[in-house]
């Protein structure tokens, strides 16, 4: 069966290494927070100005000046840092965050991008994505497979203007857990009753299968 | 040195049509909400304003959209906004779009003096057309310039009457450049404080980069938001 | 995230011959005290020390030179050190001398993740040689590249368990941006105290830039130039 | 009578204006903040990370972690503010210091300045005074009309390593009061009882002087 939001982001939660720190885009990269393996010591940077996120505040609770990238209200852990965006992106291009999580429109066999603009639609700008993609060593897409109209997002080349250029390591869909080498997918797992052959007609893009694809672990 | 002027009309004088401003805020947090109110009462027009955002409908700089003040935008995000929407697709309105990083640091580098620097952000993509790309330790990285403005526009949280200033929480973001790179620059703070109140060791913006101080009238501080989780 | 460690000896683990490492400090102001100390213990030779001065004769920077153990000094100004000006004339230490303000924006920009960025200063000088020159608003600049360090080794007043810096006075100076500068941060701090303690409002180094902390044994920290008035 | 180091330095405080933001180099522009005039309000910037600078310290009250530029211990004034080395020269690159006072070995007729190295001898560096000259729009040099051999060092062109290149507005020596404008030097004042006979022939470089020489005032 595949996965829901949730289960893709308990997937991702489960690359988190101990003493990363990791930054989590809209959407379901958010989730991943909520996931986080017992005993593992990972903090989360927020790009407007935060490390040390905590959960959402208690009702009532909420602090206007207390926000993430994502403008909701949140909350600190014990030891977080406020700082200000060019600080903040000094972390992000200096490579001094472990780990990215961002969902895309469209991505690549050469770990091309496309999250942020299309032609012809209204464009809300790339906010923090392009520097997160430029400068991350360790980028992981969660996204669904297909987009609404049944289309594969997970494509030879990207159709879509792109974000960045060669940075995606490793999606994770609804269907699998796909990594990027060499120019090609490969599929590293599936999602528990979830066809080989179901991935592979739902992907545009060159895609390795192993003879023995395993079943995810969520 | 004081730096404290009575108020928002004050603070204001000189800001003339055609300007280019730089406001602070992410979102409508740690957003100039006095200026902005009084910059839609002087009815100023064809700003260019410099803003990591552009606001919502009815608060922050939507209200300067609606008045149709604001002749370019300059951000690295502008959703959330529907008449935003309507005068870029219309062609009312210029949008230019930078990466957030790279809006963040050209903001420092046009207060730091510097006048360009090489960033990886963008290569590849639209972003990059037009710019200088080079190799740097294997990789490829774009020339981006500074930003200045005529006015930059910021809001703290304290004040003193010497233009130092500290910011509150994630309030702060792009508050600390933009007072940096303003050729004159404005701050509205929640408190007002006499010089030597603060710790000299914890300010967040030296004075010297200040050039107008004023305890703003009323702060809504909205939130766009409101996540909450219940109590057990 | 926990990065302390016990002691200096564990913070200096895997330094090694040959390999380059910031300093923060100015003067004998804000300098890490104990891990020079350590440096001496531990005998490590060819060092490349990115450091704004170089100590004086028998404290700082000053000590690793009596050694021998300093290869090339990259720095902005080294007076007050016989032994210093001895190796130098005799060609057994390099110097790199670069202008105080580059020095500390090429650690910045190290640590940011900028390769390379323009400045006016050193333009029409030796310092200009063999570097790109380039006009921006009619004023002449020349690039100037990131630099970072095998191991940046920081000063700070106070630190807590998740390598939160807090630095006193101008005893901050070239440390924050070494911080950010090194592949590893040791800090060695005055007081250490558990994550929580410190204001998040008020951090100078956000721990992510530092990957081990410790509490110095022992601060002499002592006066360069002692200049004082005379009470009335 | 030529002036002291201390006529030099109250002769420039005479340049301040209300409302400025000031660097003052080691030595004698140093002695510059003694003689702010009453009434007017600045502010001593130190490039070590320090605005508001105060008076030495007293006897017994000395901080090690409170320094200046001269590795002097200090004092800080009512809204004083400390800052990293970067912001520090951010303040100075950026233009947001008004004046800057320095010494130096030599100047040229065309502003041009060296201060930092003698061949073959001992070069201790060039500190912050590259980035200092290469940025502040105010830069007056304080220093003696000649050196210790008697040799002018106001030139036509500097013989040692510049500084800087065509940046300097004004200086202020012993004997004069002396302007750089249109590639020539042009004398405004004179040292009390100092003759104009004596500044030219002190003066290697080209020199305006007007039909009338008014006396400084000190």
């Amino acid at each position: 069966m595949a996965l829901d939001k949730t289960g893709i982001a308990k997937r991702i939660a489960q690359e988190l290494q101990n003493g990363w720190y990791v930054n989590l885009g809209i959407g379901i990269p958010t989730l991943v927070a909520n996931y986080v393996p017992d005993g593992l010591d990972v903090e989360f940077q927020s790009e407007n100005g935060i490390l040390g996120m905590g959960p959402f505040p208690f009702e009532g609770e909420e602090d206007a000046d207390l926000i993430n990238a994502g403008k909701q209200t949140i909350t600190v852990k014990k030891g977080a840092v406020f700082f200000d965006s060019a600080t903040s992106f000094a972390m992000i291009r200096g490579k001094h965050v472990q780990l990215t999580v961002l969902g895309a429109m469209e991505v690549s066999q050469n770990g091309d991008i496309a999250n942020w603009k299309i032609p012809g639609k209204m464009v809300k700008g790339m906010g923090g994505a392009m520097d997160l993609v430029a400068s991350a060593e360790n980028i992981i897409v969660a996204m669904m497979h297909s987009n609404k109209a049944g289309e594969s997002k997970i494509l030879k080349e990207c159709t879509l203007p792109l974000t960045g250029v060669g940075c995606v390591k490793k999606v994770v869909t609804e269907l699998a857990v796909i990594e990027i080498k060499d120019g090609k997918f490969h599929l590293l797992e599936r999602a528990p009753g979830v066809s080989v052959e179901e991935i592979v007609s739902k992907t545009e893009g060159d895609l390795v299968v192993p003879d023995f694809v395993p079943e995810m672990v969520i | 040195m004081n730096k404290v002027v009575r108020n928002v009309d004050e603070a204001l004088v000189g800001i003339e049509d055609g300007m280019t401003l730089m406001l602070g805020g992410f979102g409508l947090c740690g957003i100039p909400e006095n200026s902005i109110s009084q910059l839609v009462k002087l009815g100023v027009k064809n700003l260019t304003c410099i803003s990591n955002n552009a606001g919502v409908d009815d608060f922050g700089l939507g209200l300067l959209l609606q008045t149709k003040q604001v002749k370019k935008m300059i951000s690295s995000y502008v959703g959330e906004n529907d008449e935003f929407e309507r005068q870029m697709l219309s062609g009312e309105l210029e949008v230019d779009l930078i990466p957030q990083g790279s809006l963040a640091e050209r903001c420092r580098a046009g207060g730091a003096g510097i006048p360009a620097f090489f960033t990886p952000a963008g290569y590849g993509t639209e972003v990059a057309e037009g710019k200088e790309v080079r190799i740097f330790n294997g990789k490829p990285h774009i020339l981006e310039s500074a930003l200045t403005a005529d006015f930059a526009i910021v809001k703290a949280w304290k004040g003193d009457t010497e233009g130092n200033l500290i910011y509150r929480e994630t309030a702060m973001n792009f508050n600390p450049m933009m007072a940096m790179a303003g050729k004159i620059t404005i701050a509205e703070v929640e408190e007002l404080v006499p010089a030597g109140e603060l710790d000299p060791n914890f300010i967040h913006t030296p004075g010297i980069f200040v050039q107008r101080i004023f305890k703003g009238e009323k702060f809504e501080k909205r939130i766009e938001q409101r996540t909450v989780r219940k109590r057990n």
